[in-house]
């Protein structure tokens, strides 16, 4: 799938990849040349439980369009058990968010091995047209969203 | 303020077909801390790091950026070359812009831009570096491998020669594995027994192998160096020391009718048994679930036969616990279920079988004492269809999406083998292709089909059914474009091979990282292809990766030249990005350690003196040579006391800002 | 409307839904399939025809008044390729160009004869009626 | 009651058993007493304790556990929550504390009897069911469950989960008003997202930044926040559009998530009414969903859920599963 380039609207987006999974995963995905859009843009971190909600706010209120996660499968942890934090975590941070009326597709977690290149290209892509749809993001800039 | 240069690699054409490398070079310069910026063909070549030493030395560097390939390539390389120059090698941040960037976009304009944004990331980050210094941790020097197939054997065999203790840990009750399984063996066609059995007997002798049969590991802590392990010893139920291996237990046991897994069902076996005659070791064990004994609590003939005195029906389990430095797994593999293949009727009609089946079948010591028979009427066959490919390079769910790649040339050898002893028997292969790389492999195929006369059809079977006694194949010849109906008296099936089932159970105490298909992931496919990423596991046999007994005995001599290199190391540096508390921050909730996977933080009584304020705290200590730098800790604290060396808030925020800027 | 072989091939592609790339040209479906034998182009040869743009030839065929859209090859093609979907993409071109000459339910019942099995019914109105 | 916790507090002080008191003390108005610490007797005269001893006192035991000998601290059923679980977090001193367990009928909000337009309120007695006002208008009266504190209608607990002495504790054990306490949240989950969102943009315009929810909040008790620390780059003081300002109560949520007992002090004390305990009730009714039903602060050792997980945990996929369709 790949997805139609508009002008006006080019989204920022940031991925969160574990080093030993998804990291690989997209480094497979880019030797497999299996292109998706140059919006996204890999922050490498050891793993999906390093991501503290700080960083994906912080990415939300300086512009981002759309924050997505990308981790080991449960149950494949390097570490064992980061990506079971890391999905309570988000698991609450997202409803949170959906709660404070911020479009639930702004922010996804996939999890995705080092050998699912495959997997990697096609989320990217499916999450560029999801942020794609519901263009820029005004509503997470400023959560205290403050009325003048 | 740090002193940044940074450099910008082409990668051949790999990376400047697509981005514009001079305008990441102009655009790194404008960044703040930047002092210098060039390109060069090929960075990571001895010529591109003379080039950073250089740079450093001139105008004194104090953080490198290099924008090149994935980090998991070239980061050492770099940080090498970085610390050759006198600066901490941790000063060095990588910007994909090959695999994340060039490889993967097309238009030069968005993939520069793209690599601008990503070396800005980099930039912002390295400037946030601060050295690091790694600390060292222990080897012990003796190792694990998990499997006592060919594979698992080959590598205990060539560790223990050079000079370290080896444990093998085996589920069943002996060692050997497929291979002992297996009658002849391609393209030499040597009896398989006859060249595996010298190297059973080889690891059982050795001083420093130990074998654990019938066991299984069970639990796995620590880090590459010094694992620690639990392995389970089942209960055999007979006294290893006592057992003569005389067999008579298993001629009295009057429990016969549990379908024998080594001749894969087709015949039984006693409820105490070895599993072949040249187990080792060669000690039977009571399959607790089908004896009488256990179930009902009468009989005890094993016992009252045994002279020996070695039947023990009151063994318990036993967990033996050991510190290894490295693991290897070897678990192997076997062959898919056809439950969801009914074309073929193989779980219908006896005379539909596997080709694992049929070598059990054409093998002296198997159900039918090697002569070829169908199972159905114990009748020699006059007519043989092998099928190829079945399960195997299936997109569907209902098989693999790989190809078995030992099925092309087994089948021609039992082809071959069964028009050398039974000429007369015609033999009809179906195959997609025949895929013969290696070597003297298609001169074998070749001589099935010119010597042999076996008949090779390009074309698949799209129905087996059972007629009057015979089946009845409906297939296709794909060259002469016909129909082929045709009778004949058995059908083998070159079923797709998976790895063992138990794998991903094992992979996921090792953390070890393992595809969609259960094969464990090497390091990197072609240059560390016996290396898990997991430092300290290694790959030996079909676990890895489909492939014949040549290959996993070659791989297998590969991991252990691998575990050896490791084991030879007096300590080992480690991994110095780790975590790091901040004790005038640090509340000692305590809940890092609550999510610390390695048992790495403590807690303190400890008196800090928060900016003139004197007073004793709880706080988090963090043992880094225990810490693997995986970072949960680092989110629960709520107050941001925990943090992680070389991936820090501040790093990490950094770099969110300058790709979101 | 006239359209090249190229763009009928891609449009049986589009109808279909088939990705004839698939292919790893096993013939299975041809091996599997019941009406093989009346077939003047075999099923794995509809999968070869309409990557190679070769529509011209399937479109004259009786093969796709033969295919009994029993889907025996479908559900068997191990490269979930779906040769029957192909076919009938074929069988509805044709009809297609040849106008609204289809049967309607009420014709059904005079053709009808007892020894007919349900399944042909059900794959013949599939067949006619689209 | 007030005079039983005075004779008690007076013992103990006497006796040596505790070398301070935490309580409330009379404020300047008839409505506000504050949290006070007495160190003799004598001082013991300002103590009260009534239906405006909303505070919870559990915080300042924080404080009270690194000062010289034991403190006497009087808490109510849902403060003994949040002191359980600072207790769990190592932030008390249990040995250093004297803890008498007070019954509680409800705490009340001032506002609500102001919002009724009673005004130029001298003093507050209770008289069974309803309030006796004292006005410079004259005598007015108020029914004693229409002034209750929105928690206090949903009253979560009306045992004490960690003390040292009960007194009084059998007055709260009648019931009281039992709302269901996540009836607000469940009415936003079922807006839109446009009105969720505005419902939100409206409360969270009018913070101020003023810290008070999280200076009372007893979760909330890091030795220095984030927001302060230059850990996370967030406190940025100069900026006017900072990370901070933007997003500081859903970070101050998601830091408390698990370990917030929803004592309710935030909504409380905010001077712009924002009810901040919504935020907190969104986290606990969805850890009670996703995770089973947890209540931080009734015990002192289980695992907090954002420090544990199952193996077949819910995917963050269930937001939008869930619906909210954007």
């Amino acid at each position: 799938m790949q997805v139609e380039k508009t002008q006006e609207f080019r989204p920022k987006i940031v991925a969160f990849c574990c080093n030993w999974c998804s990291y690989a995963g997209a480094d497979l995905a880019g030797s497999s040349r299996l292109a998706y859009p140059a919006d996204v843009k890999i922050i490498r971190v050891p793993c999906s439980c390093r991501v503290n909600p700080m960083f994906i706010l912080r990415a939300f209120q300086r512009g981002a369009d759309g924050v997505i996660l990308c981790g080991c499968h449960p149950g494949d942890c390097h570490y064992t058990t980061g990506n079971y934090y890391a999905r309570r975590r988000m698991t609450l941070l997202f409803s949170m968010l959906d709660y404070l009326g911020v479009e639930n597709g702004r922010t996804r977690v996939e999890w995705v091995s080092a050998a699912e290149g495959v997997k990697f290209s096609t989320t990217m892509n499916e999450f560029v047209a999801k942020i794609h749809s519901l263009g820029e993001n005004v509503r997470l800039g400023d959560l205290r969203c403050k009325k003048d | 303020m740090q002193r940044i240069g940074v450099f910008v690699c082409h990668c051949g054409t790999n990376i400047a077909a697509t981005v514009d490398v001079a305008r990441v070079v102009e655009a790194a310069a404008k960044e703040p801390g930047v002092v210098h910026a060039e390109d060069y063909q090929y960075m990571c070549s001895e010529a591109g790091q003379l080039k950073i030493r250089e740079a450093i030395k001139e105008k004194n560097l104090t953080g490198i950026v290099v924008c090149s390939c994935s980090p998991r390539m070239h980061e050492n390389t770099f940080r090498q070359a970085a610390e050759r120059a006198g600066i901490n090698p941790y000063m060095v941040e990588i910007a994909n812009i090959r695999e994340h960037c060039s490889w993967i976009h097309k238009d030069i304009e968005e993939a520069t831009e793209k690599a601008v944004i990503l070396a800005r990331a980099a930039i912002a980050k390295v400037t946030l570096n601060a050295p690091l210094q790694s600390g060292t941790s222990r080897v012990v020097k003796r190792a694990l491998v998990i499997g006592g197939g060919i594979a698992g054997i080959q590598t205990a065999l060539d560790i223990a020669d050079a000079g370290y203790e080896v444990d093998i840990v085996e589920k069943t009750p002996s060692i050997g594995g497929r291979m002992s399984q297996l009658d002849k063996t391609f393209p030499t066609l040597d009896c398989s027994a006859c060249i595996l059995t010298p190297k059973m007997v080889e690891a059982a002798a050795h001083d420093k192998i130990t074998i654990y049969t019938y066991s299984e590991v069970e639990k796995v802590s620590g880090f590459v160096g010094d694992f620690q392990v639990d392995i389970r010893k089942k209960a055999r139920s007979v006294d290893m020391s006592k057992c003569t291996g005389c067999g008579v237990c298993q001629e009295k046991c009057p429990s016969k009718k549990t379908p024998n897994e080594f001749n894969r069902g087709l015949n039984t076996r006693s409820a105490i048994y070895t599993p072949f005659a040249q187990a080792i070791p060669n000690v039977p064990v009571i399959d607790r679930e089908n004896c009488i004994k256990f179930k009902t609590g009468k009989c005890g003939v094993c016992s009252k036969v045994c002279q020996a005195g070695a039947i023990d029906y009151e063994q318990k389990d036993e967990i033996v616990t050991q510190n290894y430095g490295a693991i290897v797994v070897a678990t192997g593999f076997d062959t898919i279920k056809l439950d969801k293949f009914d074309e073929y009727s193989y779980s219908t009609s006896p005379d539909v079988i596997t080709s694992l089946e049929l070598e059990r079948i054409m093998n002296a010591a198997g159900p039918t004492k090697g002569h070829l028979e169908r199972m159905s009427d114990h009748k020699p066959p006059k007519s043989m269809v092998f099928i190829q490919c079945v399960g195997s390079r299936c997109a569907d769910k209902r098989g693999k999406s790989y190809c078995s790649k030992i099925c092309c040339m087994y089948t021609a050898k039992h082809a071959m083998l069964i028009r050398d002893k039974y000429p007369d028997v015609e033999v009809t292969v179906f195959y997609i292709d025949v895929r013969t790389p290696g070597k003297n492999f298609d001169e074998f195929y070749r001589r099935a089909v010119e010597e042999y006369g076996v008949n090779y059809i390009k074309g698949q079977v799209g129905k087996v059914a059972e007629k009057g006694g015979k089946l009845l194949v409906q297939g296709v010849d794909l060259i002469d474009n016909k129909r082929i109906l045709m009778e004949t008296d058995m059908v083998v099936l070159a079923t797709a091979i998976e790895p063992n089932p138990d794998v991903r159970k094992i992979a996921t105490m090792l953390t070890a990282s393992i595809d969609t298909n259960n094969f464990l992931t090497e390091s990197h496919a072609k240059l560390r292809p016996v290396e898990s990423p997991t430092a300290g596991i290694f790959l030996s046999g079909v676990c890895q990766g489909p492939k014949d007994i040549p290959e996993t005995v070659a791989q297998a001599g590969a991991a252990a030249v691998k575990v050896v290199g490791l084991l030879a190391k007096d300590h080992l540096v480690t991994n110095p990005c780790t975590a790091k508390s901040d004790e005038l921050l640090c509340n000692g909730c305590s809940s890092c350690e609550k999510v610390c996977p390695y048992g790495a933080i403590s807690y303190e009584e400890k008196e800090v003196n928060d900016h003139g304020i004197r007073e004793t705290r709880r706080v988090a200590v963090v043992n880094s040579a225990l810490c693997q730098g995986c970072g949960a800790c680092t989110v629960a604290c709520p107050s941001g006391a925990m943090d992680l060396q070389g991936f820090s808030n501040r790093q990490i925020l950094a770099e969110v800002d300058a790709i979101c800027r | 409307m006239h359209r090249t072989e190229q763009e009928q091939a891609e449009l049986l592609k589009e109808i279909s839904g088939v990705d004839t790339k698939k292919c790893m040209k096993c013939g299975k479906c041809s091996a599997s399939c019941p009406a093989y034998e009346e077939m003047d182009i075999r099923p794995h040869q509809f999968v070869s025809y309409v990557q190679n743009g070769d529509v011209k030839a399937l479109l004259k065929s009786k093969s796709i008044w033969k295919c009994l859209s029993c889907f025996a090859c479908v559900e068997r093609c191990p490269r979930d390729v779906k040769p029957a979907k192909l076919i009938e993409a074929v069988r509805l071109m044709v009809i297609r160009e040849r106008g609204g000459n289809y049967l309607t339910p009420d014709e059904v019942p005079e053709l009808l004869d007892e020894e007919l099995p349900q399944q042909l019914l059900a794959s013949a109105f599939r067949k006619y009626s689209k | 009651m007030q005079e039983r916790l005075i004779e008690r507090a007076k013992e103990l002080l006497s006796d040596g058993t505790v070398v301070r008191v935490l309580g409330w003390k009379q404020g300047d108005l008839g409505y506000n007493p504050e949290p006070a610490y007495f160190n003799s007797p004598e001082e013991l005269k300002d103590f009260v304790y009534d239906g405006f001893c909303g505070a919870n006192l559990s915080k300042y035991m924080i404080a009270a556990g690194k000062m010289e000998g034991n403190t006497l601290v009087f808490l109510k059923p849902c403060d003994t929550y949040s002191f359980n679980q600072l207790i769990k977090e190592h932030r008390v001193n249990r040995e250093k504390t004297y803890i008498i367990g007070v019954g509680c009928k409800g705490t009340l909000d001032i506002d609500k009897i102001k919002n009724a337009g009673i005004k130029g309120i001298e003093s507050i007695s209770q008289d069974g069911d309803t309030l006796k006002i004292q006005t410079i208008y004259g005598e007015k009266e108020f029914p004693f469950n229409d002034a209750l504190l929105e928690r206090c209608t949903v009253c979560k607990g009306k045992t004490h989960q960690v003390y040292d002495e009960l007194i009084g504790a059998e007055e709260g054990e009648e019931a009281g008003p039992a709302g269901n306490r996540f009836e607000m949240v469940e009415k936003l989950e079922a807006m839109t997202p446009e009105e969720r969102f505005a419902f939100w943009q409206n409360e969270l315009s009018k913070c101020i930044r003023c810290n008070a929810c999280r200076n009372v909040c007893p979760a909330c008790s890091c030795l220095k926040c984030v927001f302060d620390s230059n850990k996370f780059d967030s406190a940025q003081k100069a900026n006017v559009d900072t990370f901070e300002e933007q997003m500081f109560h859903v970070i101050r949520a998601f830091h408390v998530a698990g370990r917030c007992t929803d004592c309710g002090e935030c909504s409380r004390v905010c001077p712009q009414g924002i009810p901040l305990h919504l935020l907190n009730r969104k986290f606990i009714k969805d850890i009670n969903e996703f995770y089973g039903p947890y209540q931080a602060g009734e015990d002192t050792d289980s695992r907090a859920p954002l420090t544990d997980y199952t193996f077949e945990d819910v995917e963050p996929g269930i937001v939008t599963e869930r619906g909210g369709k954007h």
